[in-house]
């Protein structure tokens, strides 16, 4: 297993998502030896896990089952350790389409935080593209390395640790797609610039409020960036229900109450229907791409 | 005219009796003001004797003893000046030590007095990492603490939007998920003001009904379509109407539709019916108490709708008079009552039998399709109608169904998005929470039926070219 | 018939809607003797008009009919002459719920524009309410005083033309509303002010831009009001249709192209469906709201 | 790696035969580059000729006679400074004399050989109430005026991001209305990467094939499920992928989904049909010739399908043989193509077989129920899939049935809500025109089958608290 490799056994080493049940899951690393409370009981690594096939159901000490799942940058979004707010899944894939990456793109991205959309990053441009990640806080850094190596994904990706509105992106002209997602994303423009091809390339920037995309709109137009673009994309999940609804109860024609009528007392009729949840994410960020065009 | 009169000069003032709404931050409760009454309201509790006599709209500040201290002086809310949000979290190290208030410290401050609002501001002078908190994380912080420590209370006059608000937050299940800004659009489309006939059916606790009764303002009539045993008014009542309001208001039960729609409901078969209603009447009454204490949980306060009705007769007599007198007074006032309730069906039917109502409005838990068709029956032509269905799929039937029978016209399904703003400076976004569907709406307006169908080559709603632009058309 | 009292039959000077199909409709002042084209031939407005109920089906010279409907201020939304951008139902809806009007209700407004929202908030506050409504342009604020006239609302509103960020409303506290559409919301808020009643009341800003936002929040603060709430509501409209998906033809087990297996070639299922239109209005306005407390 | 390093060289280069996306504004249109070739393009002709040998990016300017010029410079596009939006109409009066260029004058300018921007920064100067019309008026009216007058024209290397732009902009009925970000999401969910074995079954003119395969890099292998006659790739061919790309390409009708399922398609019993086969092929060639040609009708460039598969086996022979050696080559030829389509149905039957594929991404016109439940048979478990369908209520029958089977977890049914802003000064608003919807996903992950079922005491499902926290959660 690595994040950008499929496995079909579980093997030692290896990131597996422990699967409860709705919403319900969390990482292991699979060791020898080793053992995780559910709380359906233990699952021992050596017995329950190691050389069982991805997507089994696994039984626990107490007699509860779980599924074992093959660890995807999607499944780490919603399992990681938070050191930062993170991207999800629908942003993270709307990021990726709208810079293009695909095999062998080179990305910048600032910061790294949490590493949800580096791990997403890094299964796109594998196995010849490379990720240069900037991350201003030293331990998150450090942390993000560690986890990347851990995924086997470490070989792809270069973390450095320094602030990008200063020292950029420690590279020149080689970057297909530069994301920023830092504070004042304005202050970075410049080096997206410089880090990408001479030919040209794409850049995204996350940010919550409105002013910073002002700002960083602006800073993209004096830097000569085209195609300036500005959106948003929210998800709105439903929820798949049967419902029942009476039927009302309108009486003979004689006006006696609850007659025999077809519509009866309890009359009801039950439909499919997908429903809304009553909350939901309603703002994550704005994401603005723009393209740096041939020069 | 003279009780509208009487109402101008009173309206301002809260009194004993009122329907009133209690709000704290974003937190409403309705209740009705009476002396010695403990008030639970978000974890507090108080009386509201003080507030008698104040100002609607007044803040009051919960005192020892649950006694309420209007606040004249009226600050803002948010300690503005203590927001300096660091851009992101980078520099925040979890600890658990960031807090150099101690929770003596705190108890200490409550002890020496100090208001909500300022252990608030002192909890967050005292925090190492706010400052370095990312906005979102200073929000909760400071919401989390505000609920803790502040207690301001403000009273108000019931409306609307404050009842669609409460209920939307804290009960939405009683209103079937209608949300304020679905009911808004209902109130609109249906084209509803004063002076006009309408129909209402509404299993929404009486929500929908008290909108339409608060824009039509007295003026025109109601009438209230309940299934089972009696109209249910808890939200209704919540609005604290003038008693004139009720004059305007009848109710028409589902079960007798059938035979009122095949004139079977004659004013003479029913008055002698009504003698035979009464034992069902009768069976009918706890029946109806039951639901209504259901749908009044947690709105103790709201009076019995049969008391309000009697009340609009006059003051009940208390006299004190033997066992016998009082058995004999209990039989009369349930005689009286019946009768009442008698009256009162007949004139709701006569009102519905003209089949001219000036609009319909549906919000229902039951399937919109069968409900609208037949009430639709009792509305006139050229005729708003709108119903709210908490499902989509339902309102797809109703809306095929109606297109097939022909009789209504701009049939439109249709949903609204609700996005509320966070605006200040240099950090302006939309709230991070949205709610996630507010309902879905079927609106259209009635036509005469085509009786003798195919009279053109036209379909009745065949789509036509942008509209066309003719020299008479604003002559 | 008048816009704030329904009339069953139609009458001479009466304001009446052609309905001709989804969407395709027109306004037409009914008098004796006058005649209105329509693509289905001539309505001769003696004839065929006055003295029908609303909502009858009418046959138009060329033997095609047309519906004619009593006027209601969203059907006028609908049709009125454009003499600046309007407000729409949905947030006109919002707008009279959120500024809490009823009947009895003292509002302000401006500027009057094409008298979209000032027809729905004479529907409203009527028949004991008074509008006051402010218009910088003066044919604009002319034709609007006509209008309300025409349509039998003219005792319930003051037309005045004037620049209200310079003058005002032209009462003061009287009003239970204060409802602004102008280009800078923020100079008019201290006479919003003034215009509410001593008791409180309520109001509304309609902006389309986020930068005229924030200048009116900060203004509405600054003038102490409260409860500060800006929202935006957007209408999405369904069409309802059947649509018939074809079922894949997987052939049959000896793998003959085509068999003659349940699911044939030609087999297809029909659903009913609510299907969103290609586009939508996407945006509006804001509707920032605030309340003025008892001071 | 060799092509590769090759490709690399030449990549940044317009060639003859390339495949690329003109855009001016807003507006794509994918073609192959070939001499002296028409192109019509938002109302304009003109060659590609010259953009041979230029580099990607480039914009040109289209001259006299329909050659291009290259412009080396470029400038932004919004002619900003003439920007002085009224903030209302209030000073407006309609007169239809507001321009003061005739078009007489305009024609002399155009004569003069003002450039298109040129010219409409005249029209613009010589608007009296340009300066007075809103934002929006304004935003119009450039957009009218460029729209007439410009025609700077960008020569770009496909993508994804662009064709999915290109056909939900031009063509949305031939994608099935599938929207850029909806497929953005298919791709993610689903997990495409390099090195993985994914079966797509597309009905959107191999759109979301062509975007699998661009996520795949050449790398792994990607089996298209077909119905009918043959595979569409009209949009796949336009993403102008190398030669070897198509090597990883595999093909399966779904009319042979059963007998692989059932097992029947063995490799001998395929060889002995193979023949029997020849005839059925014939006759199904002419049906995919009519299907392609009108799923192609606007993409007049895209070379035939087959093609491209024998271009990937070395150039043909132009020999001059007499006639009958010219027939008995074609009979020769066919029966090669014949062979070789037998060879690749067996290629793509082998690689099923296996049922391990690691994804499924359907999006199509069929019903999705059918699709899915077939198919996924094929998927190993732990692994993702994603159905579009453009309309609810397909993929809610489909979630009943998946729940119902087993066999996949984590279900989802989701809608995306897009929104494109428009930032400028004081003028920042989410843009006036939306997408009304996007198409519906439901994605889950395969797990595997529970044989014998109600093992344990759970439901697949069930709601389970809150994010359990663990200490060896992060081990």
């Amino acid at each position: 297993m690595s994040f950008v490799e499929y496995g079909d056994v579980i093997q030692e080493g290896d990131t597996a998502i422990v699967f409860l049940g709705h919403d319900s899951m969390f990482p292991v690393k699979v060791q020898r030896g080793g053992q995780t409370q559910t709380r359906y009981g233990a699952l021992r690594h050596s017995a329950d896990l190691i050389g069982k096939h991805y997507g089994s159901k696994v039984t626990c000490s107490k007699g509860g089952w779980v599924y074992v799942l093959h660890p995807t940058p999607e499944l780490w979004t919603l399992n990681l350790p938070h050191r930062t707010q993170i991207l999800y899944a629908t942003d993270i894939a709307t990021i990726t389409m709208m810079l293009e990456l695909k095999p062998g793109s080179v990305v910048c991205e600032s910061g790294t935080g949490s590493g949800s959309l580096s791990h997403a990053i890094l299964r796109t441009i594998a196995p010849t593209g490379h990720l240069y990640t900037v991350e201003f806080h030293q331990q998150r850094a450090e942390k993000a390395m560690e986890e990347f190596r851990e995924h086997k994904v470490g070989h792809l990706v270069t973390v450095l640790n320094q602030d990008v509105c200063r020292e950029g992106f420690g590279v020149t002209g080689v970057a297909d797609a530069v994301f920023l997602d830092i504070p004042s994303p304005w202050e970075a423009i410049g080096h997206a610039k410089a880090a990408i091809k001479k030919q040209g390339g794409r850049v995204c920037s996350f940010s919550p409020c409105i002013e910073q995309v002002q700002r960083t709109c602006q800073a993209l137009a004096e830097h000569g960036f085209g195609e300036v673009s500005t959106l948003e994309v929210l998800l709105r999940l439903y929820d798949v229900r049967s419902v029942t609804l009476p039927l009302p109860d309108f009486g003979d024609e004689a006006g006696g109450p609850g007659g025999g009528a077809p519509s009866a007392q309890n009359a009801t009729m039950t439909c499919k229907t997908a429903v809304a949840p009553k909350e939901m994410a309603g703002h994550t960020g704005y994401l603005t791409f723009a393209t740096k065009s041939l020069v | 005219m003279e009780e509208n009169g009487e109402a101008v000069n009173a309206q301002w003032t809260i009194k004993e009796g009122d329907h009133v709404v209690l709000k704290r931050e974003d937190v409403f409760k309705a209740v009705q003001v009476q002396k010695k009454r403990k008030i639970i309201f978000e974890k507090q509790w108080f009386f509201l004797d003080n507030a008698i006599g104040e100002l609607y709209g007044t803040n009051f500040e919960v005192a020892s003893g649950g006694t309420l201290q209007p606040r004249k002086v009226k600050h803002e809310e948010n300690p503005q000046e203590t927001k300096e949000a660091g851009m992101d979290n980078r520099n925040i190290v979890d600890d658990g030590r960031s807090q150099k208030l101690t929770r003596d410290d705190i108890e200490t401050l409550k002890e020496q007095g100090l208001k909500g609002k300022e252990i608030v501001q002192q909890l967050i002078e005292n925090s190492t990492t706010f400052r370095d908190k990312t906005e979102f994380a200073q929000e909760k912080y400071i919401k989390k603490k505000k609920k803790k420590y502040e207690s301001d209370i403000t009273v108000l006059k019931p409306s609307t939007r404050i009842l669609a608000l409460m209920y939307h937050g804290r009960e939405p299940g009683k209103i079937c998920h209608l949300r304020y800004d679905t009911l808004a659009q209902m109130l609109t489309l249906g084209n509803i003001h004063a002076g006009s006939k309408v129909i209402v059916f509404d299993t929404c606790a009486g929500l929908v009904l008290g909108a339409v009764m608060e824009r039509m303002g007295g003026y025109g009539s109601v009438i209230q379509m309940y299934p089972g045993g009696g109209p249910v008014r808890a939200a209704t009542d919540s609005f604290g109407f003038p008693a004139h309001f009720y004059q305007t208001l009848h109710e028409f039960p589902l079960a007798k539709v059938n035979a009122l729609l095949a004139g079977a409901l004659s004013l003479e078969s029913e008055e002698k019916s009504g003698l035979e209603d009464s034992s069902t009447g009768a069976r009918e009454l706890p029946q109806k108490t039951v639901s209504e204490a259901v749908e009044r949980e947690a709105e103790h306060s709201s009076p019995d709708v049969e008391a309000i009705v009697v009340t609009s007769e006059g003051p009940e007599d208390k006299s004190k008079a033997e066992r016998e007198n009082q058995r004999e007074l209990r039989v009369q006032e349930k005689k009286i009552k019946l009768e009442e309730k008698r009256k009162r069906l007949l004139a709701a039917a006569s009102l519905l039998e003209g089949r001219n109502a000036d609009g319909l409005i549906i919000a229902s838990r039951f399937h919109p399709c069968p409900v609208v068709l037949s009430l639709l029956k009792f509305v006139a032509p050229s005729r708003p109608f709108v119903i709210y269905c908490q499902y989509k799929e339902p309102l797809i039937e109703c809306y095929t169904k109606l297109r097939e029978q022909g009789g209504a016209i701009s049939l439109r399904l249709s949903e609204t998005w609700l996005r509320h703003y966070q605006i200040l400076p240099n950090r302006t976004h939309p709230k991070l929470l949205m709610s996630g569907g507010g309902g879905y709406l079927l609106s259209g307006t009635t036509v005469v039926m085509d009786t003798a169908k195919s009279l053109g080559p036209q379909r009745v709603e065949e789509p036509a070219p942008k509209r066309q632009k003719l020299e008479e058309a604003n002559v």
